[in-house]
């Protein structure tokens, strides 16, 4: 693993606000920032990043190796919460074990985010059509998180009614929730901008593209502190929590790495696809396990991927799999 | 006349706003971003940026009578999304 | 002592306001950002674009002496521009 | 009326992202942008606005169209609350005949800035001077409002008193409301800076103008969900209401549409001035009104203006106003 | 059960929340942003952008038979702070 | 004085927004811009200006003339507390003469950022170091201020120990609030983006640099709207305190003139350190004193800070400085 790659990306203003905002949080600083203004941040990331997406895969268009990739993508949100349930069943009950897999199946936004800045400081390029991979990766994982619950869990009383509750809602928070229906909605907007429009999609530069990583290191300020305040809530926890926090990420971006090989994707992508693997979720799944699995323990599946999980990737993980990227994956002629 | 006080996470908000029109109460009013601490453990305003956000204060002033009604439609909410609910007096100025 | 909550529109608070100070409260809080339902119909956040605003929500406590004073000042607000006013007991800790 | 503007229109970002806002309304998405967020974006539309307005208005300067078309504009702000009380008074009670109309007869910022963002992408161009036609237009209507309230409402008892209040407090509420202050004061802050101060002018660029477009369309994302919103309001207000709210802005454009030929406007400002006479008060108007005319209903005013005007003035009448304009203005050589 | 509404400055809120923690309650709700009036005068929004900050409302639901320990707790603070605490019934819904 | 220069400030966006938002206040407009929005702009700043002080100190780098500089104006601020003290103990109590003394040794970020943005639009250099002595010169007063009340407070019952509380919370208090933490740890960033991630250095550039003018101009339309709030404060503390909050600025500035002069600063330099001399905090200090010594009443050393002394500095102060170092200061070859 050479040290550039990771100096680069820790040396870098997004990581080193990051890094700002952990240690404020060590120190007993009172830096914060106020609700809902770390809102007004993710909203914007979101926006940014589909309409750009969008306006990349108006220029790139749909071809098989698009189409091949969205696909694996999608495939590996279902397979990693089954995986990760059959792991963390060992030691945790089948709520806990289900909401916490479907987090890990499903992705973070601003890890993809980071891990975009980071190539673009690199001058590697990436593909518009990952972001399609993102914003489809949130829900499946969803779903299988509450099948296995649905599937595996006790029937006494009225608990199962308590569980996952009807379809209708699961389906609708899986598919309809704020983040999911802003990414695709944003990738659709940047497509048709693209497409119809290109004067407005140029209006839009300086909002969505110049001013998006200083944003973005602002917003990964917030998100350094969100995670070293929930940091703490791990001793609860417990080892075996924190070692499938640290190891998941790697493992699945192993397991992405080699997907990526055999798709045949140029590195930028590939680093995404990494990314998109060992990320888990902060947002979009603790919203749907917390309404439809009750009996799952908030804090247990919100700290591990929002204060291990989610600061090794930015800090650690991101230079980490561009190290492999370099060593498995061939640079485009 | 009673006045209720709950509060509750906000992604319980919808279904209790419901109940309230149900059960029939003449209004209600809603603070949301509220902070705290109960069985569920602490609830900071870096949760907000996650999914599952804070929660919310949500008083009613209504007849006595309704309460009954408010006790069977809002105890099964607070059971199973946390949050507690606690009645005091109250008459109009 | 007494506690009064008072809910009324934002556009009404300056004068709430001017006529807590006239009865001579020994003090107040306000919350803002307050939505809710009643007589008028829905408050929602959306409505804080519009020049209309949301609701803010009036703690005071005070000696029930003040009572028929603030009723006096107080009822032909709310009748104009809405809101509910209610007394409970209190006590300082 | 050419498709090709319509669809230039309808596949801008901004239009899109408000319809995407209207579309999260309708599938029932947690989508949202908290308060008070979508005051930020309000208050940065108006004073960008306003400061752009005033740079341009002292670079072109004063002359005798500039007073003329703002002065037809201000004369429009005062008889469509008339013609609109005439109509309206069918169906309606004093109070919220005289409330409505008076919406009718100012201004939807909002609505302008779309219009010019329109103009801008069609590279056609239009005079900082209609900014301040716009700020000019949102206080007389609220003043003919309240004469209409005191002139015709019926006297029993109180209800005079509490109608209209001192008149004091009516014109500081028109002329000192937050939004015409901000308005008429960037205007005036842009004419200084571009006088006295053209490197702090220019140093402004990037944030009243560079960002503008971006942030105009992640607060129509906002409004999109705010006039569904309100859409579901109007049920209650019965089908007259529903079409005064979507004939009156073509009538009130197409007014607008001869008075700008007979002003010999350019294009660009005749799209502009119709757009002015077309769009409706959500903000200055209903704070005023419910303040001096708390007898009429907030939510038939606020609906009505919000809930359909203004929708249908950024997604419809935008496109065909141009092309009306096309048809009947010429071209300037 | 009794309802305590305290409402102090927001830079004394960490030292209520140990106070409330050592008092062993079993929970409690914050609100931030309030503004007021009250002997140390008007406490405006405006005064968030010093570093003094606003006012914040906390609620506890608790036994009576804590309110010996949290008078005991709190009065200090209130009295260098600053702040008011009242105490009112309250039962569970 | 040359009028040319008040004028060039008085009639720049910053301070013209300003201006208007104390206008909106006497005309008892309802503009505001409500929390936590201002918290946004504040930490903007803060976060931008220790970015680019830090950038610029990498490419400038530590010399004696740097060092000999920030320890000058560490001195000053341990110095100023001392005399002001001296001053206000005529007419105040310990309590409230330290506080005071604490806040004008201190500084105001804003108002040197506005000075820097005056230099910049009169395109005249300035050092990045000054950044640092800002930073530095927060906690040193604050020390001062908690000195001055422990040596000469009276011992009369438990007041001693209300007074200042540990030193351990007091020293936290002074060295990782907010501001200097956020100030500090944004320089220390700058610094490091400039020297190992050139191109995440760049890429800050529309966020913390493009966007900057329009943002301060933005936060003045609410700092004056909060200064003229607080101006009405300052009717209950009396002439002696009035006159204190308008002449030590200038007296102070001048005394900044004189070792600007003998430390050899340049103009730019000079006048970045008469206005860091000049100000007075109304945010580091205050949130420290009301914390370690609240028998002193906020209301005083608040409003005399940010109801006169800041907008002094910022209408008057910064030209009246300028015009000074005009005559004194040699322009370098
Ligand atoms: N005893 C209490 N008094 C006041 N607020 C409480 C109390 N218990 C819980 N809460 C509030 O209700 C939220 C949810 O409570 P719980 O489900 O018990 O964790 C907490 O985060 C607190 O804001
Ligand atoms: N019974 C009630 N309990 C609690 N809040 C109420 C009640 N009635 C009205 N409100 C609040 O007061 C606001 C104005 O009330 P109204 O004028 O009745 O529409 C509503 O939007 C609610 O926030
Ligand atoms: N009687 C009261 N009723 C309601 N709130 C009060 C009262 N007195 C004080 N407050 C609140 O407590 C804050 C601090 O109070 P004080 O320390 O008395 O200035 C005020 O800014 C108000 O928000
Ligand atoms: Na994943
Ligand atoms: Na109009
Ligand atoms: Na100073």
């Amino acid at each position: 693993m050479q040290s550039s790659v990771v100096l680069q990306n820790l040396l870098s203003p997004p990581v080193l606000f990051f890094v700002l905002g952990i240690g404020a949080v060590l120190v007993r600083s009172d830096l914060e920032v106020p609700a809902p203004l770390p809102k007004l941040f993710s909203l914007y990331l979101l926006l940014s990043i589909g309409f750009k997406g969008g306006v990349e895969l108006q220029h790139s268009g749909l071809n098989q190796q698009v189409l091949l990739t969205i696909g694996s993508a999608v495939l590996m949100s279902l397979l990693v919460p089954l995986s990760s349930y059959w792991i963390l069943r060992r030691k945790l009950d089948v709520y806990n074990a289900a909401a916490i897999a479907a987090a890990y199946g499903s992705i973070s936004a601003v890890t993809f985010i980071t891990a975009e800045s980071f190539l673009e400081t690199s001058h590697l390029h990436f593909d518009g059509f990952m972001v399609a991979a993102l914003a489809l990766m949130e829900s499946p994982a969803i779903i299988v998180g509450l099948l296995l619950v649905r599937a595996l869990a006790p029937r006494n009383g009225d608990s199962a009614e308590k569980t996952v509750g009807g379809w209708g809602a699961v389906l609708h928070e899986a598919f309809l929730n704020s983040s999911v229906l802003l990414l695709l909605g944003s990738l659709l907007i940047g497509l048709l901008s693209a497409a119809f429009s290109p004067s407005g999609m140029a209006k839009m530069e300086p909002f969505t593209g110049g001013l998006f990583y200083g944003a973005l290191s602002f917003f990964l300020l917030d998100m350094g502190i969100v995670a070293a305040q929930r940091l703490q809530d791990l001793r609860r926890a417990g080892a075996f929590l924190v070692g499938f926090a640290l190891l998941a990420p790697v493992a699945h971006a192993l397991v992405g790495l080699g997907i990526s090989r055999l798709l045949g994707l140029p590195q930028g992508d590939a680093l995404l696809f990494m990314v998109l693997c060992a990320s888990a979720s902060y947002i979009a799944v603790p919203a749907a396990m917390r309404m439809s699995v009750p009996q799952a323990n908030p804090s247990l599946y919100i700290s591990s991927a929002l204060g291990l999980t989610f600061p090794f990737n930015i800090v650690i993980g991101i230079p980490l799999y561009m190290a492999l990227v370099q060593r498995v994956i061939p640079v485009l002629p | 006349m009673k006045r209720l006080d709950l509060i509750i996470p906000e992604l319980e908000l919808e279904r209790v706003r419901k109940a309230l029109r149900e059960a029939g109460v003449p209004g209600y009013s809603v603070m949301r971003h509220v902070t705290g601490y109960g069985a569920a453990g602490v609830v900071s305003e870096g949760l907000e940026v996650s999914g599952t956000g804070a929660n919310a204060h949500v008083i009613v002033f209504c007849e006595p009578a309704l309460l009954g009604t408010l006790r069977r439609l809002l105890r099964p909410l607070l059971s199973t999304y946390g949050g507690v609910a606690f009645v005091g007096d109250a008459e109009p100025l």
